[in-house]
């Protein structure tokens, strides 16, 4: 189908080396597709100007969606008109990124009919992403996609595709089902992921333990990450085994607590598990002596996002503990009060974690009816500036403001 | 930029279809532009939702939350998907004449 | 393009992923006792009742063709009756219970140009972002350093040699796709010049209140320009953050001369000894280079030679550089300090050193 | 009382201390080798030459009589030839080289009423202001509660049978006189009620524009009432801060139904171990219950008891609560966490807890 | 002089339990003074009513002065007409508050005969305080004092009253002489101190040690705290010596280091010193094994103060390290090069620690003429928010901006 | 509170002997004002000062920072204390006719 390759002296040097080359596979892609083609030379470009070649936004979509869908045109459609529309499909990975052959396949050949033949596996935000298509496919390509049983993943001011960390498929510390945590929300979130109406997008993120394997406390405005109540198990014959074979439980173990809660002396480790953090240090570096209580669940943090505008924020606390069972009702109840309040009163493009920020931890508790808990705040205000809001009036009685 | 023909109109239009003069809209153009966004008609409730992002715009220079546009309107998300198929962002502001929505994609 | 909607089928989600499972790993959901790291790339976990399942991780370039997919679903087909997997750091893994298979899979892997690692304390898959193959707001190309960065390191993704996990991620603007804010190493695409406003259209493409409340530093006030509503820039207050871009396609801050990468150090995400952290500012701009950004292949691998040589065992970057203090950090790596590392933002005073902990 | 200037001796500065230093501590100057304390308000300075000089320390009131300090100099004269020091808590200290003069020291300090101690790990003085003795701003008075506290815990200025020091201090106001945003046990006089304004005076007696800008929370306007500039204050945005009445004699929160202490923790000043940290507020009110605040003096009572039946050594109330956590401080307290607990002033967001590291 | 003492049957409460009672002081005063027979009566009215009574500000003084005289009038002079003026009168203490006893006499004597006979041996910046006087005492106090070789302290935006711990007098931990330099930087500074011309109040303190015994981090717009560069002294028999007595050299030291930094065998204790922090824990433990060493001198911190406006503030680092000879002079030039940016700069009421945050640490340091140093933040910046001042023109060369 | 008198001048003042009207002063008052701390006469410099004070006073609402009013008008902190021996706030603002500094003591 496509002829000849452009001259890309500078990205050839990218095929050089051991890793994975993504110039070798838009050569790939390019021997079937000319968008491929016109990529190869429009990055070419880019590399020769040190600027790239793209406009800004773009708005194209599936009708009855407002997300899914990437709209990208380029700036040199006259030099390469194959990419003049080049817009990318953002599509709903299944939880925990398994797949079987064919049903990629069936991806795959979709895409190779439809689209550029270049692909995101995955996303950052963790959708599959189709690399490249023009306005006039997006349905066609939609349609196909549900026929295989595909949908689309979030874009705009919405619900963006949750993700999850692959949790008790394959990982002996998931203290909560997280594929199933996730799929669920996807599906009861599907008119909030596809029709965006919120002040700005709203991410879920699923980890089974504190390791946060899917990076949730960082990018994910609602971050539910896995933990236990109770008591670590332990091995002790196991801890000895792992002593034995050289492992300098003190150093490396007990040094390294920072809840500075464990004791070791050579036959017995002992943890104070009142003050223990669930931090999985000391499971991570002994999994066959050490694991999670079994009073398992997770705690729920809140906001996090990248800098702009008010700096990058780590999600906090807002549920420090809670049971992780179907159809996880007050999660659901709780996270629609969230989006009512944040609807309502939030400013266009403020994220949740900002939106706290503005109107105050403890007002934004009150608002969503959630009870205060120490577990909430590294440490509780150091400045004076208290909003003192009882009272007494010269008659005596105490007042509420 | 593409032109855009319709009947007797001929508007200059971005790559996606949105106005290239927003100051040039009219009524014709509105039912122009509805016709890209699978809309044939435009109903009174089209009509309801067009003037109020207009006026929206016209107040505060952006156009309003969905949520708002849903509250003022009376309409439900789903309902305006309905009238405009590809959204209130692309559909509707399209209709509208409004500048095309930037930002969170 | 304008077809009267007809019946579609809408908001099924995505397939269940319970028909992906492995058979072993179906069987045995939820039932994981504990596992093993066999070596870079290999794990071995096994279930209460004594099932095993190996599993082996092969880089992925993420930038993917269709046809290179293709080939891997043909060795999952060969050695994992068809299913594979996708790590949250676009690694490929294949699970199957055969110990046996693993030498042979992972050769073909490397036929196929995929080396397997990534596991326990080393290197893994550098997140990134679109850069100039796909965003209109890239400082940077993305899968351009990342390919140039993982050649040089590929050796401490193919071997543990790490004092721990070194997670690197890159992101071609401000807007941070990447998330490297958190990163052992993060790498950061820049701009060093203002917005150039194009006066003409901005009324016209732009929403100008949001415009103006974009601006992280209140740079951007209304004006009119040639009668038309438009925007200024306080030069002086823009720290070329392009926000003001991401909203209003005429002000472009793309600068070809000026633009570059950044250096980020120290971040990190699991509640692993260390609560979560932020990623701090070690180098302040290095330039544009393509096609193999030299300087910012060079500046990664030193600060992973001087953590390597520095640290001590499960000390993440950051862990270390806690222990040793930023002088010595900066000190061990030759880096110059400046006044650009001094935070200058809205809580700024709070990283002064406020104390007499010291080092020299 | 309008003198016409005459020649002055002015800007001569303190006198020089060197006249006032015991002839043992002049001679080694700069020369001591290490100390021991010996025991409560007991310690034992070794010189490189082998000198050694002994410290008795008494506590102090600070808020003394002319006849006090007199008695004070008479024992100065007889135990330590005249020389006597007050340290940086006010306490009052003797030294001499004779170690036998120490226990009739003791004695005699006694019968003045002065107790011996506040060294190690001790409660010492409690750094205090004026209160209602001389400050217009005063939300408590100083002395009072500082009499009762001491009064309660004495028993560990006499005897160091703490895990570490404890540094109490008590300011009557927000102003914080007393420094107590660094104390491992603070109590702070504060209000509850926004300011009163006489609006008849205010343009006499204030400057607006520092009226205005005096407010953290910028509640104060400007604005005009009866003709007469004033000020209007959103009473929404006020946090009782009384900085504006700091300014401005005509807005007035002195408020006796109201006014009250709050107590704050776990702050330090030495860099020893922890660097030093901030005070954080572990009750917000209690009324001001005079002449002896029992309320106050319980709950002190009660933080000081749990810290010492829980800490280990040398964790101070700061460190120890980082240690097990806020949640552990709470429960093993009693204290109940509530929304006044909540930072909610310029970096408050820093202050949430952006880990999954949890207590329950 | 004085009849009988007024009733006071709360204060009364006051003279019970073993502590000092600050009621049987003024009872003692009271005495003799009428105008602290007026305190008696006024302090029990204040603990009744549960308010104070003093009247906002006064602006008294002595002539040629600017500060050193707290003006303070009562609200209910005609109950109480002889504190209807009570004025408070700082007087400068000599450094590490040493006294002979004649001296102290002395002061009594003068507010025997002018003042309300009661004290505070201190206040809390470090000045004997004189509490409460009258007017027209003020100008022959002042010539008495000065007479007998005292002058007042600070008050006002001015120069407070230095102060400093005890030092090299007798602290084998001092590592510069903090005495010296307190009394050399308040001589130096007496027109400062004596005569506010600041935006606001300017505080120093001087500690010997990172035990910082004077609380200078915390309460001096300058602290300037003892410090060295070199490595601590161990006497390796001496640290035995204390294992033996029992301290537990790896639980009470060694993992209390906060820099992690040390090691002990049970025979050798062994400090990685490029790494040490000048903690002090270490030293305070094992005086007798370790000390400070020899390389000794001060670092500088600038800015800490009370929460109002901004927040409480800690100080930070503005010199790392110098050595402190006579005259200081490198630290003068650099006093003066803050005084006279923060004199121009600085707006009304605002600290130099709020100038600084306000202006920013890096332009703060490049307007003082001091190169940033990495001491001098706790971790460089997290937010991207980068002021770039070079750049590449057009025309190929790289431009300042 | 108390009243002053000089001349045939009657002002009530307050305890510190500052004016309980400012909106009376006039150049009479001042030099009463000047008795009382320790100034007999006032000179043109004086008047400089007194007149610079009740300028910025008047445009700014509040007192000048006293590093500025010596920058204006030229003098001395040391010229200052000279001409107002009770300094620049208790001297030079009471004759101005300014309000009474408060805050920082
Ligand atoms: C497969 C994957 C989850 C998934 O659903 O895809 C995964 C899987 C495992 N993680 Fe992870 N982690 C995965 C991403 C992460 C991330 C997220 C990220 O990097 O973006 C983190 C947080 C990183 C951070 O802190 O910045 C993460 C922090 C950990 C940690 C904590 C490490 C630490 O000391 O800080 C452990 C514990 C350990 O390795 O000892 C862990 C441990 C594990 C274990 C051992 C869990 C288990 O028992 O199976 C798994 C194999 C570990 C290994 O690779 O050495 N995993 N793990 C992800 C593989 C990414 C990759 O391809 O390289
Ligand atoms: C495709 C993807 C990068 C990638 O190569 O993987 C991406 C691409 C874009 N992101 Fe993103 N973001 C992607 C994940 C993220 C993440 C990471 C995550 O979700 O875990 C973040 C950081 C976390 C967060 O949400 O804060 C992220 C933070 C942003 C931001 C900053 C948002 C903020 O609140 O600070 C913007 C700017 C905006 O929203 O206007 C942005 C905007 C964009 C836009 C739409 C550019 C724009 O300004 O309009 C990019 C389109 C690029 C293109 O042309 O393809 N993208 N973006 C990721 C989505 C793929 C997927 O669906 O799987
Ligand atoms: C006399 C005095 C200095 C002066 O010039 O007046 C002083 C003197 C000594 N201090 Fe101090 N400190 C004095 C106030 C302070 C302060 C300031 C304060 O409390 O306001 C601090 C900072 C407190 C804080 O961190 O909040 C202070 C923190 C220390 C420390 C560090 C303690 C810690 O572990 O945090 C030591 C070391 C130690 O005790 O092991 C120390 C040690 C010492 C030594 C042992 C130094 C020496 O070798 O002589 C002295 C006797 C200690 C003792 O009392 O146990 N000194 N010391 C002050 C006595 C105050 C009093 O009357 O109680
Ligand atoms: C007397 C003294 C309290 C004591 O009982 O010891 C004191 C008393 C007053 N201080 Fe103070 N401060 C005293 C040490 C402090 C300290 C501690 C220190 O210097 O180490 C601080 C905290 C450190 C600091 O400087 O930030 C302190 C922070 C304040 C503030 C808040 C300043 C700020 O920037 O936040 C004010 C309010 C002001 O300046 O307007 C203030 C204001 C006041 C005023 C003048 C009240 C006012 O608003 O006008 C008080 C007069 C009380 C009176 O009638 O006697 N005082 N003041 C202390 C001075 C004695 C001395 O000279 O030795
Ligand atoms: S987050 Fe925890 S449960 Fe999930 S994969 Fe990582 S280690 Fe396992
Ligand atoms: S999980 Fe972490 S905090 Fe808890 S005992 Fe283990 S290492 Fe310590
Ligand atoms: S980081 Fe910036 S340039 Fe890169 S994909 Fe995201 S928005 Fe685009
Ligand atoms: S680049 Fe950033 S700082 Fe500069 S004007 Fe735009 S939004 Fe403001
Ligand atoms: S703390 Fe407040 S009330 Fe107490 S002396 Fe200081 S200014 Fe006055
Ligand atoms: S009390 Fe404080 S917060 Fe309230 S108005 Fe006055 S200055 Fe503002
Ligand atoms: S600060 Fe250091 S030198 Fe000064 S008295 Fe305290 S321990 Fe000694
Ligand atoms: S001084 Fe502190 S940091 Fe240095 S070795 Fe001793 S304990 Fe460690």
């Amino acid at each position: 189908m496509a002829d000849e390759l452009p001259k890309t002296p500078m990205l050839d040097e990218l095929e050089k080396g051991p890793w994975p080359s993504f110039v070798s596979e838009i050569k790939m892609a390019a021997k079937r597709s000319p968008a491929s083609k016109d990529l190869l030379g429009i990055l070419e470009r880019s590399y020769q100007e040190k600027i790239g070649h793209w406009k800004h936004g773009g708005i194209v979509g599936v009708l009855g969606y407002g997300g899914g869908v990437i709209g990208r045109y380029c700036d040199v459609p006259q030099d390469f008109p194959n990419v003049a529309h080049f817009h990318t499909i953002r599509v709903n990975q299944p939880a925990g990124w398994y797949y079987k052959t064919d049903a990629l396949r069936k991806i795959c050949d979709i895409w190779e009919k439809r689209g550029s033949g270049m692909t995101n596996m995955h996303g950052s935000t963790g959708d599959i992403i189709l690399l490249g298509t023009s306005t006039d496919q997006l349905e066609p390509i939609f349609e196909e996609l549900t026929a295989i049983g595909f949908d689309l993943g979030g874009s705009g001011s919405d619900v963006r595709t949750p993700s999850c960390c692959l949790g008790k498929s394959r990982c002996e510390w998931a203290c909560y089902d997280t594929m199933a945590a996730c799929h669920d929300f996807t599906k009861n979130y599907q008119d909030e992921l596809h029709r965006p109406a919120f002040p700005y997008k709203f991410k879920f993120k699923f980890s089974g333990c504190p390791n946060d394997c899917v990076a949730s406390v960082a990018r994910a405005d609602m971050s539910i990450i896995g933990t236990w109540r109770d008591n670590i198990r332990i091995d002790q014959k196991a801890v000895g085994d792992y002593a034995s074979a050289g492992v300098d439980v003190t150093k490396e173990i007990v040094n390294l607590c920072p809840a500075k809660c464990m004791d070791w002396d050579g036959k017995m480790l002992k943890i104070d598990n009142s003050t223990c953090r669930r931090c999985m240090h000391c499971i991570n570096v002994m999994p066959k002596a050490l694991r999670p209580g079994k009073d398992t669940g997770a705690c729920i943090l809140i906001g996090s996002k990248a800098p702009i505008v008010e700096g990058a924020l780590l999600s906090s606390v807002i549920v420090p503990f809670i049971k992780m069972e179907p159809p996880y009702q007050e999660i659901r109840d709780l996270v629609e009060r969230i989006w009512d309040l944040w609807c309502d009163e939030g400013k266009n493009r403020e994220r949740i974690g900002e939106f706290i920020q503005r109107v105050g931890l403890g007002n934004f508790l009150e608002m969503i009816e959630v009870e205060p808990a120490a577990q909430m705040v590294a440490h509780p205000r150091e400045n004076p500036y208290v909003f003192y809001e009882e009272y007494f009036e010269e008659g005596e009685e105490e007042a509420e403001n | 930029m593409p032109n855009f023909e319709w009947n007797d109109l001929n508007i200059s239009v971005d790559e996606d279809g949105f106005m290239d003069q927003p100051e040039d809209w009219n009524e014709q153009i509105a039912l122009a532009l509805a016709s890209t966004e699978s809309v044939d008609v435009l109903t009174d409730n089209h009509w309801k939702v067009v003037n109020y992002l207009r006026e929206y715009y016209k107040e505060f220079g952006i156009a309003p939350m969905i949520r708002k546009l849903c509250k003022q309107t009376g309409f439900s998300l789903k309902e305006i998907y309905d009238m405009f198929p590809s959204g209130p962002a692309k559909g509707a502001c399209k209709v509208a004449g409004l500048p095309k929505p930037t930002g969170c994609v | 393009m304008a077809d009267a909607p007809k019946k579609r089928t809408t908001d099924i989600g995505p397939p269940h992923y319970e028909q992906f499972l492995p058979p072993a790993i179906k069987k045995n959901y939820g039932q994981w006792k504990y596992h093993e790291i066999l070596r870079a790339g290999v794990m071995k976990h096994v279930a209460e009742n004594g099932d095993a399942v190996y599993t082996v991780r092969a880089g992925g370039s993420r930038l993917m063709s269709i046809d290179k997919i293709r080939m891997i679903c043909d060795l999952a087909d060969k050695y994992a009756d068809g299913h594979l997997r996708f790590t949250s750091r676009h690694n490929i893994e294949f699970m199957f219970t055969d110990e046996k298979k693993i030498d042979t899979l992972i050769a073909d892997l490397k036929k196929i140009g995929h080396p397997v690692g990534g596991t326990g304390p080393s290197i893994t898959s550098i997140v990134h972002t679109q850069g100039w193959v796909h965003c209109h707001s890239a400082a940077t190309d993305a899968s351009g350093i990342v390919k140039s960065v993982m050649d040089a390191v590929i050796g401490h993704f193919e071997n543990m040699d790490l004092p721990a996990k070194c997670r690197i991620a890159l992101a071609c603007c401000l807007n941070m796709c990447g998330a490297v804010h958190c990163s052992d190493i993060a790498i950061l695409g820049i701009h060093r010049r203002p917005p150039k406003i194009n006066h003409d259209l901005l009324h016209k493409t732009c929403e100008i209140p949001n415009v103006v409340s974009a601006c992280p530093t209140a740079a951007i006030k209304p004006t009119t320009v040639n009668g038309k509503p438009s925007v200024t820039v306080d030069e002086e207050r823009c720290m070329f953050c392009a926000n003001c871009y991401t909203v209003c396609p005429s002000m472009t801050l793309n600068n070809p001369l000026n633009d570059g990468v950044s250096i980020w150090i120290g971040g990190k995400v699991s509640n692993a000894r260390h609560e979560p952290m932020f990623s701090k500012l070690a180098i302040p701009y290095i330039e544009n280079n393509p096609p193999r950004w030299p300087e910012v292949v060079e500046a990664v691998v030193n600060i992973i030679d001087v953590w390597k040589n520095n640290a001590r065992k499960y000390e993440r970057i950051g862990e270390w550089i806690e222990r040793i203090g930023w002088p010595n950090f900066f000190k061990l790596s030759g880096i110059e300090f400046g006044k650009m590392h001094i935070d200058d933002f809205k809580h700024a005073g709070l990283t002064f050193k406020r104390s007499a902990q010291l080092t020299y």
